[in-house]
């Protein structure tokens, strides 16, 4: 890699060329699934669940370099988070986590956001009584 | 790891002879050809010699037909503008088909936003033009219909013989993008009854910087570059000497040794058409088979259930160079605007990877291509929740239909809460 | 016979370190800088390099300012025509010097045929244009000024700083074509308060076939070659990338080399005027003294009683490459139109011939030339009729008037029944 | 010259270098001054004649390459010439004779010609005799 030119950073390509947890969660506890209407991109987002903590995460991703790059790398950045603390995820970890993205491609990590925080609301659905936990937190 | 360059559509590398020819225009045949002492009268025979080998290529009567532009771009630019602002009295109406070039459809555009008008004539699902559409969109205001001789994006060749017949009957000039042909394809401007052509060398291994217009000597036009009066008063500037003078040989190649090239692309098409097509289920060519609807070096592919970007990437990663007309890789993330204009499924378009073949490629290359793209295409299904989906029933195949699931336009549109564009 | 090149404002060779930085970027590094493959993005990067060094040549805060042309004209007409556009609701009128170069002057005439309108501020004697009449031509409905830094054809340096700060107060964008200077004067976009500057490197040993177009990030502009997105919306079209890095490093290699180009040419140019004011009479040298007013590469003379033509010719036949404004070499039959503005009375005009020198003449070719125009004019001289009614009394020198004979211009009114224009 | 490159074509660059005729007659006969409002060029014939005949002509010329090389060759064309077969001179047979002009060039042969027949003129009115022999010959 050192004397090819890349589209995006050393740390994006990694991750797009070999992603932290992809695949599915056989036993999910939230599944969260997004598309953007801008790009065309799909980004499919479960979580596991214990003790109010992300223990694991997965994803599966339609989309371009950015898209699997971004991700991988929210996947990573969420586990072991509570889900208050995945609630305040921002996209703008990942951009930073992953050294950038073009501007262009912003909106990548911003699908990321949104899939995994679908993948919460699904577990809250299924899970009342976190969601009253949650908002006793957050209150 | 091997090299295989396929995408000879972007661009070429410059031949040895075109390079040879150039090198002295650099240092010491440096002459501005406006000038009147030596240095200036040296180079405007260069010129000359240059305007006869590009005028042999597309069988234009004299090299006086001949003008240089700066590239395909300001070529096409040249042609719509130049025409429509000079026969502006006439009229002020365009025809163009809906598949041309962003150089074309934008200089459209912008004389729209000047109070021109302009009809776009529809292409079947392969991107050939519709001809009954095209006679009945030419009105008595129209000064120019536009049509491409080859599609950039899906290679189709249009029917530009019978274009312009009609053309003729309507008493309109008729312009041919053939960047996209020339050096790959025979030209001939008289078999095809047009006014204006454009092409540009740095397609066939000429340098870039220079672009061609052949204008028939009957066709109005005005210049949209203004300044002095190089290029017989039509495109102000000092001329890119070295280029044109490069770019003169490399058509004098390209003629010579057109039908080789043809052969060898067309051959090279079929192998890695068929490969493809044997080793990487769920792909789909767009455009016409290869054959006398489709140009030799072009491949237009939908992989379906993963994203164009994604492919690329992962064919650079293995030293293959292609493109894509997926939104992901154009700035603006839209498609294509051919492949909508074909009507093509907005998934197969987002899968959309462009192959385009060179004299340099090999039978190997190919093979090398076909093993690795299989590759690529597993590996980017094993990450795409499509490809799950697909396999669990959730969705369905547009291009082996299994009767089962529901589309993936349907799919997208739910998850997202808009249709897919 | 010695050959001595004094045309470099038509256009200079290019340095070896010039073609050798340019040479890859044929055949190796071929790609076209839009694809996002390797050899794309390779290319991308030169492009960017290339930005920083004619950035740095203007002192522009940031490469992203800059943009590239296909030439010096391409950026005058952006420059123009992308201004006026993209302020058309604010106003249709711009204000420009009576002595720009063609590339300016007949992009006005274009857009005036469009309905805008266009001041020409006058300029005195040596081409300083005059700034009070500029400050008043300034009107709300203004959207640009453009004056350039140094006049091609008689070398006037203009006082950029002044008219930077009349157009800052008025709030008018300030245009500067700095085609004559870059490379030979040091130029400092920030100290000249221009929103826009153009230049081209194959005054300065660079290529032909790129312009540049640095703009200030404020400015707003609009493309007049329409297609793709490259030049980040600004421009379309593959761009010339050889000739995009080998411009570059010419511009780095000029702001190194400045002080001493200019050191060098400032020299010769004193000591060509001195020889050629000592050795030919009635010649008169067009613009200002050598001197902080006049640029050190230009000497725009005009030698009486013989015309401009017959003078390069014999130059030419002696290996002295020059030019002249004289209406016998223009296509158009038409003295310069900056010979006119600076009320050039016209038999001296006619007279006309241009030096301009560059960091390869000597002393010696200086001298040579001195020594074969001197001749020259005596043997033009001994075949004019005006020379003859001149030396009879007949009509009178403009130079160095006698007081005795009528005026050349009277005389050729009288013969040929029209005044002279 | 022969690797050089020349704006005009050899015969034209010929008579510009060593222009034939040129200078003034100092009995000439008649005197034409003509002058090209268009470009500024100005071109003096001055003929010698005897008999009837154009026994010497001159040129003197104020204008381009083009310009000297047309009343070069216009002055060695006419010599010998009869003065009805002068006055019939065109400025083609200048062209010709120069092996062709450039378009934008042709007006310095017309000038040549305006300044030969400027010149005829010139004696015609000194010699109003040779006048009516002129006429009794065309009628
Ligand atoms: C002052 C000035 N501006 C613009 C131009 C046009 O530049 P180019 O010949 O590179 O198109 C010239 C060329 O002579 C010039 O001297
Ligand atoms: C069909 C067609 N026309 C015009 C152009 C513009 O040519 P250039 O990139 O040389 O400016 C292209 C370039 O891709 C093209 O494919």
């Amino acid at each position: 890699m050192s004397d090819t030119y890349t589209l995006y950073n050393p740390t994006v390509m990694e991750h797009f060329m070999n992603p932290r947890n992809m695949g599915d969660l056989k036993d999910a506890d939230g599944i969260g699934e997004v598309g953007a209407a801008a790009c065309g991109d799909i980004m499919k987002i479960s979580v596991k669940i214990q003790d109010g903590r992300i223990t694991d995460a997965r994803f599966k991703t339609f989309g371009c370099g950015s898209a699997i790059a971004s991700s991988s790398m929210a996947t990573e950045l969420i586990k072991g988070r509570t889900i208050e603390e995945a609630m305040n995820f921002s996209n703008q970890e990942v951009v930073d986590a992953l050294g950038g993205l073009p501007p262009v491609k912003i909106h990548c990590s911003v699908l990321a956001e949104e899939a995994l925080k679908a993948a919460l609301e699904d577990y809250v659905k299924k899970h009342p009584e976190s969601a009253k936990t949650q908002l006793a937190v957050t209150a | 790891m091997r090299q295989v360059y396929l995408d000879h559509q972007a661009s070429t590398p410059v031949l040895p002879e075109v390079f040879d020819a150039m090198r002295p225009y650099f240092t010491e045949a440096f002459g501005n050809p406006s000038s009147l002492h030596q240095h200036g009268l040296r180079v405007r025979d260069a010129l000359k010699t240059a305007r006869r080998q590009m005028a042999a290529l597309i069988n234009a009567e004299s090299e006086e037909e001949i003008f240089f532009t700066s590239d395909g771009t300001e070529s096409s630019n040249l042609a719509i503008k130049g025409v429509a602002y000079a026969n502006e009295r006439r009229g002020r109406h365009l025809v163009v088909s809906a598949t041309e070039h962003p150089s074309v459809m934008n200089s459209i555009e912008f004389l729209e936003k000047q109070g021109f008008t302009c009809t776009r004539v529809s292409v079947d699902s392969e991107g050939l033009i519709r001809l009954p559409e095209l006679k009945a969109a030419i009105t008595p205001q129209t000064t120019l219909v536009a049509v491409h001789h080859v599609n950039h994006d899906i290679g189709t060749i249009e029917p530009i013989a019978e274009v312009g017949r009609i053309c003729a009957e309507a008493g309109v000039p008729l312009y041919v993008d053939c960047e996209a042909s020339a050096g790959w394809l025979p030209i001939d401007v008289k078999a095809m009854g047009a006014a204006l052509v454009s092409f540009s060398p740095h397609r066939f291994y000429g340098p870039k910087g220079v672009g061609v217009l052949y204008r028939h000597r009957k066709a109005r036009i005005v210049s949209i570059l203004h300044g002095g009066v190089q290029e017989n008063g039509r495109r102000a500037g000092t001329e890119n000497v070295p280029a044109i003078v490069g770019g003169g040989i490399a058509a004098e190649i390209a003629l010579q040794e057109m039908s080789a090239r043809i052969a060898h692309t067309f051959h090279l098409q079929q192998r890695l058409w068929k490969g493809l097509s044997e080793h990487v289920p769920y792909i789909k060519l767009n455009g016409p088979l290869p054959g006398p609807n489709r140009i030799s070096t072009n491949l237009n592919l939908s992989t379906e259930f993963i994203e164009g970007e994604g492919q690329l990437l992962l064919c650079d990663l293995n030293g293959i160079a292609v493109a894509s007309g997926s939104s992901c890789v154009s700035k603006s993330l839209k498609i294509s605007h051919v492949l909508a204009a074909i009507g093509l499924d907005h998934a197969l378009a987002q899968g959309n990877i462009i192959m385009t073949l060179g004299k340099d490629n090999t039978e190997e290359d190919i093979d090398y291509v076909v093993e690795s793209f299989s590759k690529i295409a597993t590996k980017l299904r094993g990450m795409s929740p499509m490809w799950e989906e697909f396999e669990r029933g959730v969705i369905d195949s547009v291009i082996a239909p299994r009767g089962i699931g529901k589309s993936f336009s349907d799919h997208a549109a739910d998850i997202s809460g808009k249709p897919a564009r």
